[in-house]
C-alpha cells in the first residue's frame, strides 16, 4: 500500500466491463487498475476498440444499457461508486466527475440556449438540481456575470452575444470551448476528456488543448485524458496507460513511455507515427488489425500482431509486472 | 441471413406473416371455388333465415336478408385482399418513379415535381378519394371500383415520391457514388447498380406498413358503397348495411369489420417487425441478448 | 428574423395547395365527368333545372371561362345550392363545420394526453415489459378502421350499458340561438354574429352558461369523440416512443447526465423537449385524419357535423355540397399544417435558420 | 505559369464556385499545380480550405467555373462525359471514409471491378492481382464489405483504384479515419504501390506529418487559394507563410505543449473580402495585407509563397 486511497481522486481496481453482444457477454474492459492522484493528468491511449472509452463511461456511470460493470471497484475519493444506487449516481457527476465528449457537434442540446445550458451547471454546483429549478428550462438566475466570466476564460469573444445563441450557430471549436466553460462552472474534482479534439481541426485542437491545460492549472483538478494520439497524450499527461483489447499493457511516466516504450504494442504505436521525409526511412507499422472483443485471441491478445510473439504468448496471458515505477504486461519482461 | 431466420427472429414478424399469408390463401381458395369453404350461397336472400345469431351452422350469424355472414365475408376476400396490393404497388411504382427522377435529376425538375407532390400530399386523402370516385362513378356504376382504385392511387403516390426522393438523396450523397462517377459509370448504371438496391429494402418496409392504411382507406370507400358493385359482397359495405339492423343484429357488421381489422393488423405487425429488424435503433441487441 | 420569412413561405405554399385543390376539383367535375350539369344539379333534376344550372355555372362556355367563374364563385362564397337540402352550400358548411372541428380538437387533445405519456413510458426502457406491451397495443389499434371502433363503442356503451346516447338528437339548435361572438366590420361599422364558435355545441353552451345544454352536448359528443380518438390510436405513441429512444441516445443527454442533473430533469428538460418536436408535425396529420374519420363516425352516431353532412352528400350524390366540402376540409387541413409548421419553427431554433 | 517539369497533370488557374443559399462561395480560387509522373503532390489544408473540392474538380466530378486541366498533354477541361470515359480509367480516387466508400450491397469483387465496367472488361483475374498487391487474399472477392475492418476496407478501396492501371490517383484524406497503426500500414502500402507501378498521387491531407512522409511537392491551401508551394523539404522544412508556420506549430510532435502555450491564436474572424485572406488571423499582418491580395512569388528554386513578408 503505497498511497492511501484518500489522497487519490480516483482509484480503479480490477475493473471488468462487459457488453451483451450477439447474445453473449463480451468484455470491453478487463482487469484494469488505475490511479489518478489529486491534480494529476493521466492519459489513456489505445486504438479504436481498445476499451478506453468504455472505461471512461464506466467511471462516470454512463455506460449504455447493454453493458455493465461485471467486476471490480471504482473508488472516488475513497468511496466505491459502483455500490451507489443508479438513481443516486448523479450526485457523483457534475461537481465531482465531469466528462467532455468527442463530438462537440452533438454534445450540446440543440434546442437550448448556451446560457441555459451553462446555467444548469451553476445550478448543479449550487445544489439546485431538483424540480424547483424548472421542468422545461432552468430559471434565469442572477448568475449572468459568472456565465460571462466562464466564457471569457475559454477565450470566447463577445460572450454576451454567444450565450444567447443556440449550439448550431457555433463552430465545433466554439462548442468544445463551451464544454470547457461548463467545467469551469462545475469545478469538478475529476475531468474525463474522451478524445476531446479528435473531431476538430489541427489549429482548433491546439487551442482546445491549451484551454484544457489552463483549466487544469486554474482549478487544480485531476484529468483522465483519453486519446488515440500517443504524442498528444504524451504532451499533456503526467502518466500514461496504454490499453489494448480491454487490458492495460503498459503504464508509466509519460516521458518514459514515449522515450523508451517496453511493450511491443507501445513501441509499435510510437513507431507508426510518420517521421521524416519521403524516401528517408520507412516507418514501422503494426501488422493486422485490433481484435474484435467477441473473438479475442488466446493468451496475450496482442500475440497475432506481435513480431516477438513466443509460444508462451499464445498459451498464457501475461501478468502485469512492476518494473521500477513502470508496469508492463508482456512475457518479454 | 436467410428469410427463415429473419422470420423466426421476431414474433411480431411471424404473426404478421401468418395473417398475411392466411388471408392470401383464403382469398385464392374463395376465388377458385367458394364451395370448398362454405356450403352457402353468398347472395341468396332468404328471409326465413334472417337475423340468426352466430352458431355452429352460421359461424358469423346471418344478416337481415338471411344471407350467411361468414360466406359473404369469404366471398368478399378475393377483392378485398387483392385490391390493396394493387393500390400499394401502383402508388409505389408511380411515386417511386417521381421520387427517383426528382432526387436524381435535382434542380428545377426536382423543385417542380416536389411542389406538385406537396399539393397532393396536403390533400385530405380519404375525402379526396371519396369525392373522386363518387363523382366519376355516378355515371359509370360498373366501373366504380376502378375509379375508387385510381382515386386511392392518386392520394397515395405522393408519400412514396417523398420517401424515395429522400432516400435517393441520401444514397446519392454517399462516397461510393462519387467513386462510381469517377469510374465513369453513367447515371443509369449508377441508379441500377447502387441507388435502387440500397433504397429497395426501406421502400418494401414502407409498403408493408402502408398496406394497413390502404386497407383502411379502401374499406372506408367500400363503406360508402364505392367498392366493388353488387352483387359482389364488400366487407366495408357489409358493415354499413349491418348498421340498419342495430342494435339487435350486431354480428352482420361486427364480423366484417373484424376481418378488415385483422387484415390491417397483419401488415402492421409484419411491417413493424421488419422495420425493427432492418433498423434496430430501439436497441434490438438488448432483446436478443436477454432472450 | 427567419420566422417571418418562413411563415411567408409556408403561407404561399398553403395557397398553392388550395389552388391546386380547386383546379383538381374543377377538372374532376367540369372536364372529366361526362355530364357536368346533371352532376351539379343532382340525379333527380328536371330538364328545366339542368337548364338553369347550365346557365348558372356557365357550363356552355369554354372550360377556361368556366374555371374563372368557378374560382370567382368560390372566393365570393357562392358555392352553389345543395339539391338535397335546397339550401346554399355555404350556409350548410357554416352550420356543420364547427361541430366537427370541435369534435376533432377534443379527440386530438385526448390523443395527445393519452398517447404521449404512453410513448414516453415505452421509450424510457426500450424492449422492457411495458414497452413490449404498449407496442403490441399500438400495432393493433393503429390498424383499426374507424367504423369498427365506433361500432364497438356504440354496441357496448350505448346499447348494452346505456351509458351514453346512441345518436345525436340533442336539441342541436339549442345552442345556436344565442350568438355570443361578434365580429366588427370596419367598413360598415357594424357588429356581425360570428357563426364559427356559436356553432360549436359544447363550447357555445359553456359560453352561454347553459349547463344542462352543456351536459347534454357533452354526453352526446363523448362516444363520437372517443371513436375518433381511438381511430388510428397509437400513431403518436409510436412516434414519441421512437423519438424518445433517439433523443436518449444523443450525446447531449450524456452531457446533461455528466453535468450531474437528476435523471428526471434530464428526461423532462432535455430528452422530452427534443423528442416532442416531431409530434407537432404528426399532430396536424392526425387532426386531418380525425376530420376525415368523422365521415364514418358521425354517420354511425348520427352526429350532425361536417362528416355527417359530407357522408350524406356522398350517398345522395349532392355534388355541390361534396365539392365545396372537400375544398373546405382541404383548407382546414392546410391551415392545421401551417400552424404545425410555424409551431415547429418556434420550438426548434434550427428550422428557423435553414429557411 | 512556371513549369519546371514535364507534367502528367497540369492544372491552371482553376476556379470552382458554389451557390450556398444565394451566396456565391468560391471554394477553389485560381489554383495552379503540376504533378510529374511517379510523383506525389500534396495539398495541405484544414477543413473548409477547398482542398477536397479541388480534388473533385480535377477529376471533373463537379462543375468548373474557369481554368484548365491538362492530363497527359491533353486539355480535358471541356470534354463531355462520353469523351471522358477513356480518360477516367487513367485517373482514380480513394476517399476518406472506408466505411462509406464501399457500397454495402455489392461484393468486394464487384466493387473492385467497377472501374472496368465502362470499358466493357470483366477483369476477373485482375481482381486477384490487385488484391494481392494491397496485401489481401484474393478469396475475399466474394465477401461483403461489412465483414472487414476499416484498414482492410481501405485496402479494398485502394485495390479498386488500381484495377484499371491508372497513371494518376487522387488520395482524399485516405488515412484520417484510421488508427495510427493502420495509417502506417496504408501509407507504406501507398508508397510501395507508387514504386511498383509508377503512379502519381495527388494527396489531400490536413496532417503535416503525413504530408511530409509522402510527398515530393506540397501546396498549402487556405480559403480556396494556394498560399505556399514547393518541394516538401522546402515548404515543411523552411516554412515561409505564417499560416504554414501555424500549421506546423500545432502539429502534435515533441514540444507541442510548450509551443502552443506560446502561440498567439487570433480567433477565426470572417475571411476578408479584400486583401490577403489570412490577414485577420495573421500575427504579421501589415497595412498592405488588408488592401492587396498577394500572389505566389518564387523565393527559391523549389519554393513559392504568397505573402508580402517576402
Amino acid at each position: 500500500m503505497e498511497t492511501t486511497s484518500e489522497e487519490l481522486t480516483l482509484k480503479v481496481e480490477d475493473l471488468w466491463v462487459s457488453y451483451y453482444l450477439e447474445g453473449r457477454e463480451a468484455f470491453a474492459v478487463r482487469d484494469i487498475y488505475l490511479d489518478v492522484g489529486k491534480g494529476e493528468v493521466v492519459g489513456v491511449v489505445g486504438e479504436s476498440g481498445s476499451g478506453k472509452s468504455t472505461l471512461a463511461h464506466a467511471i462516470i456511470g454512463l455506460l449504455p444499457r447493454n453493458s455493465r460493470i461485471s467486476k471490480g471497484r471504482i473508488l472516488f475519493k475513497g468511496r466505491d461508486i459502483t455500490k451507489v444506487k443508479t438513481d443516486q449516481r448523479y450526485l457523483y457527476r457534475g461537481t465531482n466527475i465531469f466528462m467532455i465528449f468527442q463530438d462537440p457537434m452533438s454534445s450540446l442540446n440543440p434546442t437550448m440556449k448556451i446560457r441555459d445550458q451553462l446555467q444548469e451547471a451553476i445550478d448543479v454546483r449550487s445544489g439546485r438540481r431538483g424540480w424547483s429549478v424548472g421542468m422545461w428550462k432552468p430559471p434565469k438566475g442572477d448568475n449572468e456575470e459568472e456565465i460571462v466570466d466562464s466564457l471569457e476564460r475559454v477565450g470566447i469573444k463577445r460572450p454576451r452575444v454567444i450565450m444567447e445563441k443556440y449550439p448550431h450557430q457555433l463552430s465545433g471549436g466554439e462548442r468544445q470551448r463551451i464544454m470547457i466553460a461548463m467545467a469551469y462552472l462545475l469545478k469538478p474534482s475529476l475531468l474525463i476528456a474522451d478524445e476531446p479534439t479528435t473531431a476538430l481541426d489541427m489549429i482548433t485542437q491546439a487551442q482546445v488543448m491549451r484551454l484544457l491545460s489552463e483549466l487544469r492549472e486554474n482549478l487544480g483538478l485531476s484529468v483522465l485524458f483519453i486519446s488515440h494520439d500517443m504524442v498528444l497524450v504524451g504532451q499533456i499527461a503526467d502518466r500514461i496507460v496504454v490499453m489494448y483489447a480491454g487490458k492495460a499493457v503498459e503504464e508509466g511516466k509519460a516521458e518514459e513511455i514515449i522515450e523508451s516504450p517496453m511493450h511491443p504494442y507501445t513501441k509499435g504505436l510510437i513507431n507508426s507515427i510518420p517521421d521524416g521525409y519521403k524516401n528517408e526511412k520507412r516507418i514501422e507499422s503494426i501488422p493486422g488489425s485490433p481484435p474484435n472483443i467477441l473473438k479475442l485471441p488466446s493468451g496475450c491478445s496482442f500475440n497475432p500482431r506481435c513480431k516477438l510473439a513466443m509460444e508462451k504468448c499464445i498459451s498464457e496471458d501475461p501478468e502485469t509486472r512492476v518494473l521500477g515505477g513502470r508496469k508492463v504486461a508482456c512475457h518479454l519482461y | 441471413m436467410s428469410a427463415r431466420t429473419v422470420l423466426l427472429s421476431s414474433k411480431t414478424l411471424l404473426a404478421g406473416a401468418v395473417i398475411i399469408v392466411g388471408f392470401i390463401v383464403l382469398a385464392i381458395i374463395s376465388a377458385l371455388d367458394l364451395k370448398l369453404l362454405t356450403p352457402y350461397d353468398p347472395n341468396k336472400i332468404n328471409f326465413a333465415l334472417a337475423n340468426l345469431p352466430p352458431s355452429t351452422a352460421h359461424l358469423f350469424g346471418t344478416d337481415s336478408e338471411g344471407r350467411d355472414v361468414f360466406t359473404r365475408v369469404l366471398a368478399a376476400l378475393p377483392n378485398d385482399v387483392a385490391i390493396p396490393y394493387i393500390i400499394a404497388g401502383a402508388s409505389a411504382l408511380i411515386g417511386g418513379l417521381v421520387g427517383m427522377i426528382s432526387g436524381y435529376v435535382g434542380g428545377l425538375v426536382d423543385e417542380g415535381l416536389m411542389r406538385f407532390t406537396d399539393i397532393f400530399l396536403a390533400f385530405p386523402g380519404i375525402l379526396l378519394a371519396l369525392a373522386i370516385s363518387t363523382i366519376l362513378g355516378q355515371t359509370h356504376v360498373a366501373e366504380r371500383l376502378y375509379f375508387s382504385m385510381i382515386a386511392l392511387i392518386v392520394v397515395n403516390w405522393p408519400i412514396y415520391a417523398r420517401l424515395v426522393r429522400s432516400q435517393v438523396l441520401q444514397v446519392r450523397g454517399m462516397p461510393y457514388i462519387t467513386l462510381a462517377k469517377a469510374a465513369g459509370l453513367t447515371r443509369w448504371e449508377i441508379m441500377r447498380r447502387h441507388i435502387i438496391p440500397n433504397i429497395l429494402s426501406l421502400v418494401i418496409v414502407y409498403i408493408t406498413l402502408d398496406m394497413g392504411t390502404i386497407i383502411l382507406f379502401y374499406s372506408i370507400l367500400a363503406f360508402f358503397g364505392l367498392g366493388a358493385p353488387p352483387p359482389t359482397p364488400e366487407l366495408g359495405r357489409m358493415v354499413y348495411d349491418g348498421l340498419t339492423a342495430l342494435p339487435g343484429n350486431w354480428w352482420s357488421s361486427v364480423f366484417p369489420a373484424l376481418t378488415i381489422t385483422l387484415m390491417a393488423v397483419g401488415f402492421s405487425l409484419f411491417g413493424e417487425g421488419l422495420r425493427d429488424y432492418l433498423d434496430p435503433r430501439g436497441g434490438d441487441y438488448v432483446r436478443r441478448a436477454n432472450a | 428574423m427567419g420566422l417571418a420569412k418562413l411563415i411567408g413561405k409556408r403561407v404561399a405554399g398553403a395557397l398553392l395547395v388550395i389552388f391546386g385543390e380547386l383546379v383538381l376539383v374543377f377538372f374532376l367535375v367540369n372536364v372529366a365527368a361526362p355530364n357536368p350539369a346533371s352532376i351539379w344539379a343532382g340525379p333527380e333534376a328536371s330538364p328545366e333545372q339542368i337548364q338553369i344550372i347550365t346557365q348558372l355555372y356557365h357550363l356552355n362556355s369554354p372550360w377556361y371561362i368556366q374555371f374563372l367563374y368557378y374560382v370567382k364563385n368560390f372566393f365570393t362564397g357562392n358555392w352553389g345550392i345543395s339539391p338535397l337540402y335546397q339550401t346554399p352550400v355555404i350556409q350548410l358548411v357554416e352550420e356543420y363545420l364547427p361541430v366537427t372541428l370541435e369534435l376533432a380538437v377534443i379527440s386530438l387533445i385526448l390523443k395527445l394526453i393519452i398517447e404521449i405519456p404512453l410513448g414516453v413510458l415505452s421509450g424510457l426502457k426500450p424492449n422492457g415489459f411495458l414497452d413490449n406491451a404498449i407496442r403490441i397495443i399500438y400495432t393493433v389499434t393503429r390498424s383499426v378502421p374507424p367504423f369498427f371502433v365506433a361500432l364497438g363503442l356504440l354496441l357496448v356503451l350505448a346499447y348494452d350499458v346505456h351509458a351514453f346516447p346512441a345518436s345525436y338528437p340533442v336539441d342541436p339548435i339549442l345552442a345556436l340561438k344565442e350568438p355570443k361572438f361578434e365580429i366588427y366590420d370596419p367598413f360598415n361599422g357594424k357588429y356581425y354574429p360570428f357563426w364559427f364558435f356559436d356553432n360549436m355545441p359544447i363550447l357555445n353552451a359553456l359560453l352561454v352558461g347553459d349547463f344542462s345544454a352543456f351536459a347534454s352536448a357533452l354526453d352526446h359528443a363523448i362516444l363520437p369523440a372517443l371513436s375518433l380518438t381511438l381511430f388510428g390510436f397509437g400513431g403518436i405513441t409510436r412516434l414519441s416512443r421512437n423519438s424518445m429512444i433517439e433523443a436518449l441516445n444523443m450525446d447531449y443527454i450524456k452531457t446533461a447526465r455528466a453535468k450531474g442533473l437528476r435523471e428526471r430533469v434530464v428526461i423532462y428538460r432535455h430528452a422530452l423537449r427534443n423528442s416532442l418536436l416531431p409530434t407537432i408535425t404528426l399532430s396536424s396529420v392526425i387532426f386531418a385524419g380525425s376530420i376525415q374519420g368523422a365521415l364514418v363516425v358521425e354517420t354511425i352516431f348520427n352526429y350532425y357535423g361536417m362528416g355527417y353532412y359530407l357522408a350524406q352528400s356522398l350517398l345522395d350524390l349532392d355534388t355541390p355540397s361534396l365539392l365545396a366540402g372537400t375544398v373546405v376540409v382541404t383548407i382546414v387541413v392546410v391551415i392545421s399544417n401551417l400552424v404545425a409548421d410555424i409551431l415547429y419553427s418556434v420550438v426548434d431554433p434550427r428550422v428557423r435558420e435553414t429557411v | 505559369m512556371p513549369a519546371t517539369y514535364t507534367n502528367l497533370l497540369q492544372v491552371e488557374n482553376l476556379e470552382v464556385e458554389f451557390n450556398a443559399g444565394g451566396r456565391i462561395i468560391r471554394a477553389v480560387d485560381g489554383v495552379s499545380l503540376g504533378i510529374g509522373e511517379g510523383e506525389t503532390f500534396t495539398v495541405i489544408g484544414e477543413s473548409g480550405s477547398g482542398k477536397s473540392t479541388l480534388a473533385l474538380a480535377i477529376l471533373k466530378l463537379i462543375k468548373i467555373k474557369e481554368g484548365r486541366i491538362i492530363f497527359k498533354g491533353e486539355d480535358i477541361t471541356n470534354l463531355k462525359e462520353s469523351q471522358m470515359r477513356s480518360i477516367r480509367k487513367e485517373m482514380q480516387i480513394v476517399l476518406q471514409d472506408p466505411y462509406l466508400s464501399l457500397d454495402p450491397r455489392l461484393r468486394v469483387g464487384d466493387i473492385i471491378r467497377e472501374p472496368l465496367l465502362p470499358l466493357g472488361e470483366k477483369g476477373e483475374e485482375k481482381v486477384g492481382e490487385v488484391l494481392n498487391l494491397v496485401g489481401l487474399d484474393p478469396g475475399v472477392a466474394t465477401r461483403f464489405p461489412h465483414e472487414f475492418s476499416g484498414g482492410q476496407r481501405q485496402r479494398i478501396a485502394i485495390a479498386r483504384s488500381l484495377i484499371s492501371d491508372p497513371k494518376f490517383i487522387v488520395l482524399d484524406e485516405p488515412t484520417s479515419n484510421l488508427d495510427v497503426s493502420i495509417q502506417a500500414q496504408i501509407l507504406n502500402l501507398l508508397l510501395d504501390i507508387q514504386e511498383k507501378r509508377k503512379v502519381s498521387y495527388l494527396l489531400i491531407t490536413h496532417n503535416m506529418l503525413v504530408a511530409k512522409y509522402m510527398s515530393d511537392n506540397v501546396a498549402v491551401m487556405y480559403s480556396g487559394k494556394i498560399v505556399e508551394r514547393g518541394s516538401a523539404r522546402e515548404v515543411i522544412g523552411k516554412p515561409l507563410h505564417p499560416y504554414t508556420m501555424e500549421l506546423l506549430n500545432v502539429t502534435p510532435t515533441k514540444g507541442f505543449m510548450e509551443r502552443i502555450r506560446k502561440l498567439e491564436f487570433i480567433q477565426e474572424g470572417e475571411v476578408p473580402v479584400k486583401g490577403c485572406r489570412y490577414a485577420n488571423r495573421c500575427r504579421f499582418a501589415k497595412e498592405v495585407c488588408r488592401t492587396t491580395e498577394p500572389v505566389l512569388k518564387r523565393v527559391s528554386q523549389d519554393h513559392e509563397v504568397a505573402c508580402f513578408l517576402y
